[in-house]
């Protein structure tokens, strides 16, 4: 019984906290900006009045593309753990992940795909050159931040000795947090973090002034309602697991928001100030520094295992 | 620099006069078809940049004065002072009837969209010109705007006028 | 958030998030344009109401025409207005656009906006300042709720007449008609 | 059972009665060969099974054994002379055709003589008895490869008769010095005593034999005259010549260094020179653009990869070098046959002008494509079976001198491989040349596509089913190796 | 059904078809058809039949050794792979090589390289495997030259590489006989076990050259991407999907039945072990031919590159010995096939559509005109990619999970950064071929005809079926582990039930579906938007410009300048190099047959002189 619940309830926190983080991102870069900004629900009602309006569509692909990745991310979701211990909890259950045994982070890294790819075919499909142009802008600045990223995730597991990221939980609570035990994988993973979230200093896949918001040119309506839901979909799974390989997951829900909201303020911090950068110094950059502090810490995490 | 381009002027080409208008403007007025002779001359002699071309319409007279205008690129800061330069303004006159020049690409090539300009706005026919298509108008007209004779009252009224709201 | 906004938003949600998430693309021709920064940026910030500037057609609601409007950019306005997902409202700004203003004896700058699409407000002033730009929201606020503010439904009514007068200007529009309808050159041809 | 002499003079026979049966009639003289042939294979394959049993001894002239000059027809000997039998008569089944224009009488009498003179150094157990069987081979094919009488003909045999000459002077000389020593011409009764006798004068003339037998084997500093020979010789005669002859001489060496001298130190050095003639002729074969010269160098490369075998000195050794004188012999004459009438359709001999011949000649082009699969040594076919034998047998040794030249005995392979596929794509998948006139409208005449059918049967069944040939190699093997049983035997009865 | 019987089957299907084609060409069409659909039936039937009552020796005598056939779980379940992408490849070509020259020949030697694959699979001792190796090498080449021009050279490359390896096989093989007196690989597998780990390294050095050739291992990989690109698409679909495999079932036989498990893992000092290179060398196989792939515009060039990298996951999996590496393995073998085969048989289908047109810059927009080439491209590079719901992302989790569990964390990082290459090269192929602006002359093209699609379609439900239920073949693949001597696996019927590392794929597919449905719900309760054509879009206010709108050119330029000058392919250009070095000592050689008869005497006299005086001087004889 716990089990469905738990389906239910987890994709449901992340879409409210998804979208109340978005609503904090615009009000943080407006108060950044010295104005009031919008009200934090302002993304709510973007959603509402999408939905409402009848836009265009290229055909069956267009949309399912959209609904594949919005598929992706919410099954991601499913498998991250979101606060919680084997111990004894009040809410009476133990971690709350529900698909917690069926692959751990091997396939939440391959779930993670859907979100690009759907994106990606809704895109190619929209016949746009923008949308082309954004798409391969997309797949290269995931190929920069994914040579780190993977560094960083195989440093935690073998530190960890374990692909369940249940197990990786548990153990940091245990011993300790990520953060310390592989620190340079810690700080690679947040100078790539940005990168990962596609926010201001590497938000050159979704340029409006460059190519008219790259792969979302031909989208209005239903499906850029539900691209703004992946979006922030998204903007929770990569923080929630960030916070679950580096800051040994929440005690419970309660704590496990609080290192989030912690983590998100810090980069929303980056995302106010920097201009963005071109895609060739995007590469360069993320596969010099991330990729070298990353390296260093599995060398070390090999030699001292 | 002046007088001397002057007398050269005068000594080469006879149907050609010269009047310096201020220090450093000096107008050439050369007969139609001997302006490209005229103006290889002028560029060879440091005057290389067309700085831009222009028409004027002198309905009494029932001609246009097609003027070119012609300065120096300063190559590098020691040549002269900006009030130095010296600018040369080489007109000609054409009936209004049938306007036509010979195009001037070959010896400037960016004369091209001017020649365009011209020839939309005013009607003037460059032979030689490669693209003679439009190039600021949306719409075709009988009397190119650009000349005394156009009406733009009448013609706002008659194409604007004539479009009716839609509701009413 | 008082009590009656909560009842409006549970009555007709479509209708309130249109007020309140306008998605401007405005169309920089004219003088108007140099008006637009200050409004969306830190001195009057038009994101308080919600108001952010998309970079296409498909993705706003809000349409502003800062300025004279001449017979090329009427073609690239025509355009984008069709591009535009359905509850869409134009703006148009200073005088030009209502009855060519100034220009109103210039051979190249249409006269009448709202002959070739529908127009749901007017900011009146020879380039309105910001505090007018909001003003005018404010009233199409008002007139959204009040369900005048049917731009889109009158172009979709009498689209044929819209469509005629369009081609009455053009020689040819390269794009079809948006909703199906028997344009001048086909009457010419029967 | 009926005696080995008749397989030389019943042929030797027919040759001298050809001028007579050519007054008689103009036609039949092309068919005594075949008739000869056919004899001389029916006599050998009888003569197998009593070979295999013990050799068969024939005395000529009466005299005791020492002084006697007599025939030994080993398991080893009937089983070359069958195979000289079988591709003879098949080569003359395809020259009733093919020889139109010239002496055709002196060809045929030439001919026989020369199969003739194989099969008498294959049978015969004297020493002297080799030589003069030796030279009748080799002047009837100095004749044979100036058959042509254009230009090129005539050199190339000239420069093979110097050669040649020169060879068999040396083997003069060398029987000479033997001679000398031992009194006696019987190559039984010098094996018996050769140890007793001083070592250097016993070598010189091992080393005059051997390369007197060099020169007509092709082993490498000695095969100079071979490619001009194959190349301007008529198709017939160069697949005689390297079906048949150079393994003669081969046959000549081994005979020589195992049951005459038992010289096994010089064995690696030979195996060293196989290796080297087998690159060498690899190497010259890849870069031919003519057709004819390339089969020749391939040739070269075959038999030194036959001396290699030879050297190993085991049973299976000599048992995969006599399988690969078989396989070698089939594919070597069907692969010529085959391109004789190539040659004869596109008019020119290099290999460009063959492209696309697989659509004018099917059956030709296809039989050519099995015998150079033959010879590379691909499985369904009998060179695999014989390349095997001979890798297996290097492996038994289980030297590393061995192995290595192995190694790079089998780069060769490779090499050859590789410009025999390059001619086979050639055949089926490159366009054929405009330019090329139709020489020859019409179909290939009956009487060649016989044999080259019946040689690519050949070489699949055996291929499939090598237990045919396989039952003989092992009695042939120790025919040659062990010397006491083959003295006790001539000389004891 | 006995081994003899399938072979017997394979090799008269070949011959029939051959003589067939001279008679009617539907005939030979339709025995092609019937002799794949036997084979596939007929191993299927054999399934559970092994054990001792089906070896067979069916040849007591050959140069004095038996050649026998066995059928045990590593050899059925390669046999019946083959089998059905055979008989997929054949359906497929029905329509592709409609018209074209020689199709008897083509259709034989189609059938004869799956008769030489069945024979490999089927052998029971190791003379019988080389014979069928061999002929499945020659029946490959004449297959790859057989569309002439650039054909020519790609045959004769793959060729003599495939004649070296066999060369080294069959020293190898003779060196075991020598050694042991049997061949017979059961006997085999005993006698090996006392021999020096040193004799046992030159073995499997020898035998894997041979199998390295045919799985393009990174050295000996060049042949690959030429006879790929150049060969006809469905025969490029065998060749890559399940020829190039044969070299995964050679190390498979030797490493595991024949040298066994123990011996395998320490072989060799420390860091120096077999199995230590041969994983490193399957890593650096996976990503540098990865990131060439990416650099590639033709479209058979690309997936021919990704065959070499996807072959190096499979050693990485087989390298380590564990029971989960190995399952890995094997299934990453046949989901390979599946999936790579699929996207040659789109490939073709799209290629015989637009006239042959293989170049990705200057096709687009296909997805309106070929619907099901599209859904079967999209499932493929899913596979290929390795998502989730698809095969491949199984057998990828298995080899992740024994490369991280087994403490190599550099080789793991070396396969996913292979995955995000495969990504986006593959990403670039679908969207250059399917998606953007159609251009104006593809406007009339027609659906791929229908037996083109029947093979597209099983292909992607196969992928589907083994990615969500992954129980069928890993209980197979368990049978081979089994015979190999390997601990079992906790298998269930949808992944792996060990503890806290389980795989579950029917919960993942059930969030997936469930997923979908709620999203799609959404957008049915947003305002429906309406179909516009592909002209209306946006492009700053101005029409679209007719055939210029479409961004497929140099799809990832940036990386292209950062990466391509490294990633020249160095070891095809060294052995350019050495072909012509060698051509220049062939030349040399030549030059010794002067044609003047002086100096070929010379020689002779030459010769005896040396013989004599190395007899004088160093009395050697």
């Amino acid at each position: 019984m716990t089990g469905i619940i738990q389906i239910v309830l987890s994709p449901l926190i992340a879409f409210v906290v998804g979208v109340l983080f978005l609503g904090l991102a615009r009000k943080i870069i407006a108060r950044v900006h010295r104005r009031y900004g919008p009200p934090i629900y302002q993304p709510v009602i973007d959603v509402v009045r999408m939905m409402s309006q009848r836009s265009i569509s290229h055909g069956a692909l267009f949309e399912l593309g959209v609904v594949l990745a919005l598929a992706g991310s919410l099954v991601t979701v499913m498998l991250i753990p979101l606060g919680g211990t084997e111990a004894f909890q009040p809410f009476a259950h133990s971690v709350l992940c529900p698909l917690s045994s069926s692959g751990g982070l091997l396939v939440v890294m391959y779930l993670m795909l859907f979100g690009p790819l759907g994106l990606a075919l809704g895109a190619g499909a929209s016949a746009n050159p923008n949308a082309s142009i954004g798409v391969s802008r997309k797949m290269l600045l995931a190929l920069a931040y994914e040579v780190p990223f993977l560094l960083v995730i195989l440093a935690v597991m073998s530190q960890y000795g374990s692909i369940s990221l249940t197990e990786i939980v548990a153990r940091q609570q245990q011993a300790s947090w990520g953060v310390l035990s592989v620190p340079l994988s810690a700080v690679a993973a947040f100078l790539i973090l940005p990168a990962m979230l596609g926010i201001r200093p590497f938000d050159l896949v979704t340029a409006p002034q460059e190519i008219a918001s790259g792969p979302l040119a031909e989208y209005g309506g239903t499906c850029l309602a539900l691209i703004t839901v992946q979006k922030a979909i998204h903007l929770f799974v990569v923080i929630a697991l960030f916070v679950d390989l580096f800051l040994g997951g929440g005690v419970n829900l309660a704590t496990f928001l609080v290192k989030m909201l912690a983590v998100f303020l810090a980069v929303e911090m980056i995302n106010a100030v920097l201009p963005r950068v071109k895609i060739e110094d995007a590469i360069k950059f993320c596969w010099k520094w991330p990729t070298a502090l990353a390296f260093v810490q599995m060398t070390i995490t090999v030699l001292s295992k | 620099m002046i007088p001397s381009l002057q007398k050269d002027l005068e000594a080469t080409f006879k149907g050609v006069e010269v009047t310096v208008v201020e220090d450093s403007r000096m107008s050439v007025l050369a007969p139609r078809d001997s302006i490209p002779v005229v103006l290889r001359y002028l560029k060879e002699s440091g005057l290389d940049h067309l700085a831009l071309l222009s028409c004027v319409d002198w309905i009494k007279e029932g001609k246009f004065e097609v003027v070119y205008v012609l300065t120096c690129y300063m190559r590098n800061d020691t040549d002269y002072t900006s009030d130095q330069r010296l600018h040369v303004l080489l007109k000609t006159e054409i009936p209004r009837e049938k306007p036509a020049l010979k195009s001037v690409i070959d010896i400037f090539e960016n004369a091209e969209p001017y020649e365009r300009e011209i020839h939309e706005l005013y009607g003037v026919h460059f032979d030689g010109h490669p693209r003679l298509i439009p190039l600021l108008l949306e719409r075709d007209y009988e009397i190119p705007p650009f000349r005394k004779d156009f009406d733009t009252r009448k013609y706002v009224e008659e194409t604007f006028g004539s479009i009716p709201p839609v509701e009413g | 958030m008082d009590r009656n906004q909560i009842a409006k938003w549970l009555k007709s949600p479509a209708k309130m998030a249109n007020k309140y998430s306008l998605h401007a693309v405005y169309f920089c021709t004219g003088c108007g344009i140099i008006e637009i920064p200050p409004v969306i940026t830190t001195r009057w910030d038009a994101e308080r109401f919600g108001i952010i500037p998309v970079a296409t057609p498909r993705q706003g609601n809000l349409f502003m025409i800062t300025g004279y409007v001449s017979l090329k950019t009427l073609k690239a306005i025509i355009r984008t207005y069709e591009q535009m997902p359905d509850p869409k409202y134009t703006v148009g700004f200073g005088s030009c656009p209502i009855n060519g203003g100034m220009y109103w004896d210039s051979y190249n700058t249409i006269k009448h906006l709202d002959r070739y699409i529908p127009v749901d407000g007017w900011i009146a002033g020879c380039m309105p300042r910001p505090e007018a730009v909001f003003i005018a929201i404010t009233h199409l606020w008002t007139l959204i709720d009040k369900g005048k503010a049917d731009g889109y439904l009158r172009y979709q009514e009498n689209y044929a007449a819209y469509r005629r007068n369009q081609e009455m200007l053009f020689a040819e529009l390269e794009w079809p008609p948006l909703y199906p309808c028997d344009s001048i050159a086909e009457e010419a041809r029967k | 059972m009926v005696s080995p002499i008749l397989l030389i003079a019943v042929p030797l026979g027919l040759a001298f009665a050809i001028p007579v049966l050519g007054l008689a009639s103009k036609r039949v003289p092309r068919y005594v060969p075949v008739i000869a042939m056919l004899f001389n294979l029916v006599v050998s394959v009888s003569l197998l099974p009593h070979a295999l049993k013990a050799p068969i001894v024939v005395r000529t002239a009466g005299w005791a054994p020492p002084y006697s000059i007599h025939l030994v027809a080993g398991p080893l000997g009937v089983l070359l002379s069958s195979l000289i039998a079988l591709i003879g008569l098949l080569v003359a089944v395809y020259g009733i055709d093919y020889i139109r224009e010239g002496a055709k009488v002196k060809y045929q009498i030439l001919y026989i003589l020369m199969l003739v003179g194989a099969t008498g150094v294959v049978l015969t157990g004297d020493i002297f008895n080799l030589f003069v069987f030796f030279e009748v081979l080799c002047i009837s094919s100095y004749a044979l490869v100036a058959y042509r009488g254009d230009s090129t003909g005539v050199e190339a045999g000239a420069k093979y008769l110097i050669q040649g000459a020169i060879g068999s002077g040396l083997v003069l000389i060398g029987i000479g010095l033997v001679y000398g020593t031992f009194g006696t011409l019987t190559m039984a009764d010098i094996a018996a005593n050769v140890s007793s006798v001083g070592s250097f004068r016993l070598f010189v003339s091992l080393a005059f034999l051997i390369t007197g037998f060099g020169v007509e084997a092709a082993i490498f500093p000695l095969n100079g005259w071979l490619p001009d020979a194959h190349s301007s010789a008529p198709s017939s005669i160069s697949a005689i010549l390297s079906g048949i002859a150079i393994k003669a001489g081969l046959y000549a060496i081994a005979r020589v260094v195992y049951t005459v001298y038992g010289a096994s130190s010089i064995l690696p050095f030979l195996a060293v020179l196989g290796i080297v003639t087998l690159l060498i002729g690899e190497m010259c074969a890849f870069g031919q653009e003519d057709i004819k010269r390339l089969l020749a160098f391939s040739s070269i490369g075959q038999m030194g990869l036959i001396l290699f075998a030879l050297a190993l000195a085991s049973a299976t050794g000599i048992s995969g070098a006599v399988f690969l004188i078989v396989s070698h012999g089939l594919a070597k004459a069907l692969l010529f046959l085959a391109s004789g009438y190539m040659i004869y359709r596109t008019g020119s001999r290099d290999i460009s002008s063959l492209n696309g011949i697989g659509k004018r000649m099917p059956i030709m082009s296809l039989c050519f494509t099995v015998g150079a699969f033959s010879l590379i040594g691909l499985p369904p076919f009998v060179g695999f079976a014989s390349k095997f034998t001979i890798v297996r047998a290097v492996l038994g040794t289980g030297s590393t001198f061995f192995i290595t030249l192995l190694a790079i005995g089998l780069i060769g392979t490779v090499i050859e491989g590789a410009y025999f596929l390059r001619i086979v794509q050639g055949f089926y998948f490159k366009p054929a040349p405009e330019d090329s006139p139709e020489q020859t409208e019409g179909k290939v005449p009956f009487s060649a596509l016989v044999p080259v059918g019946l040689l690519a049967v050949l070489i699949l069944t055996i291929g499939l089913f090598p237990g045919i040939v396989g039952r003989v190699l092992g009695p042939a093997a120790d025919d040659l190796l062990d010397r006491t049983a083959y003295v006790q035997h001539v000389m004891g009865d | 059904m006995s081994p003899q019987a399938i072979l017997i089957t394979a090799f008269a299907g070949a011959g029939l078809v051959f003589l067939a084609g001279k008679v009617h060409s539907h005939l030979r069409d339709f025995l092609a058809v019937l002799s794949s659909l036997a084979l596939v039936g007929l191993i299927a039937w054999s399934h559970g039949q092994y054990g001792p009552d089906n070896e067979i020796v069916y040849v007591p005598d050959f140069l004095g050794m038996e050649l026998a056939l066995r059928l045990n779980p590593l050899a059925w379940f390669f046999a019946i792979y083959i089998a059905i992408i055979n008989a997929a490849s054949v359906v497929f070509s029905l329509s592709y090589m409609k018209g074209k020259e020689k199709l008897g020949f083509y259709y034989s030697m189609m059938l004869l390289v799956n008769a030489g694959m069945l024979g490999i699979v089927l052998s029971g001792d190791f003379l019988s495997f080389y014979i069928f190796w061999e002929i499945m090498s020659w029946s490959t080449y004449l297959l790859i030259s057989y569309r002439r021009g650039p054909a020519l050279h790609a045959g004769m490359k793959y060729i003599i590489m495939s004649l070296v390896g066999s060369c080294a096989m069959l020293v190898g093989i003779l060196s075991l006989y020598a050694q042991f007196g049997t061949l017979q690989i059961a006997e085999l597998g005993e006698a090996i076990a006392g021999s020096s780990s040193g004799y046992v390294l030159f073995i499997l050095m020898a035998m894997g050259i041979a199998f390295g050739v045919k799985f393009a291992i990174l050295p000996l990989h060049t042949w690959m991407p030429d006879a790929h690109s150049e060969a006809v698409s469905p025969f490029s679909a065998v060749l890559s999907g399940v020829l190039v495999r044969m070299g995964m079932y050679g190390f498979l036989l030797v490493m595991y039945s024949i040298v066994g498990l123990k011996t395998i893992l320490n072989l060799g000092a420390g860091f120096f072990n077999f199995h230590y290179i041969l994983s490193w060398l399957g890593a650096i196989t996976i990503v540098i031919p990865t990131f060439i792939a990416l650099l590639q515009n033709d479209a058979k060039k690309l997936l021919a590159w990704h065959g070499i990298g996807q072959g190096g996951y499979m050693i990485l999996g087989m390298a380590f010995g564990t029971s989960l590496g190995v399952a890995g393995g094997i299934f990453h073998t046949i989901n390979h096939g599946s999936y790579i085969a699929l996207l040659f048989l789109v490939v073709g289908a799209v290629e015989y559509r637009t006239g042959g047109v293989r170049d990705l810059n200057r096709l687009g927009g296909l997805i309106q005109r070929m619907p099901v080439a599209f859904f079967g491209c999209l499932v493929g590079i899913m596979g290929l990619i390795g998502m989730p719901l698809t095969n491949g992302f199984v057998s990828k989790w298995f080899i992740y999970k024994t490369l991280i569990t087994e403490g190599h964390p550099f080789l793991a990082f070396m396969a996913f950064v292979g995955t995000w290459g495969t990504i986006l090269s593959v990403y670039k192929l679908l969207h250059n071929m399917f998606l953007g602006q159609l251009p104006e002359k593809y406007k009339e093209v027609r659906k791929a005809p229908i037996s083109m699609q029947i093979p597209i379609l099983f292909f992607c439900f196969v992928i589907f079926l083994f990615g969500v239920l992954p129980g069928i073949p890993l209980r197979a693949i368990q049978g081979i582990q089994d015979t190999m001597g390997f601990a079992p696996l906790q298998l269930t019927m949808w992944g792996l039930a060990s503890g806290a590392g389980a795989l579950n794929m029917l919960n993942i597919c059930f969030a997936i579906v469930i997923a979908f449905a709620v999203v799609l719900l959404l957008m049915r309760l947003g305002a429906k938007p309406r179909r516009v054509p592909q002209e209306d879009s946006y492009a700053a206010g101005s029409s679209v410009p007719a055939g210029k709108y479409h961004h497929s050119v140099e799809f990832y330029n940036p990386l292209y300048q950062m990466i391509s000058p490294y990633l020249k392919d160095r070891v095809d250009q060294f052995y350019y190099w050495a072909a012509d070095k060698a051509q220049g000592v062939f030349e040399l050689t030549r030059r010794i047959y002067t044609g003047y008869a002086g100096t070929y005497v010379l020689y002779i006299i030459s010769f005896l002189a040396l013989l004599i005086f190395l007899q004088l001087a160093w009395e050697i004889w």
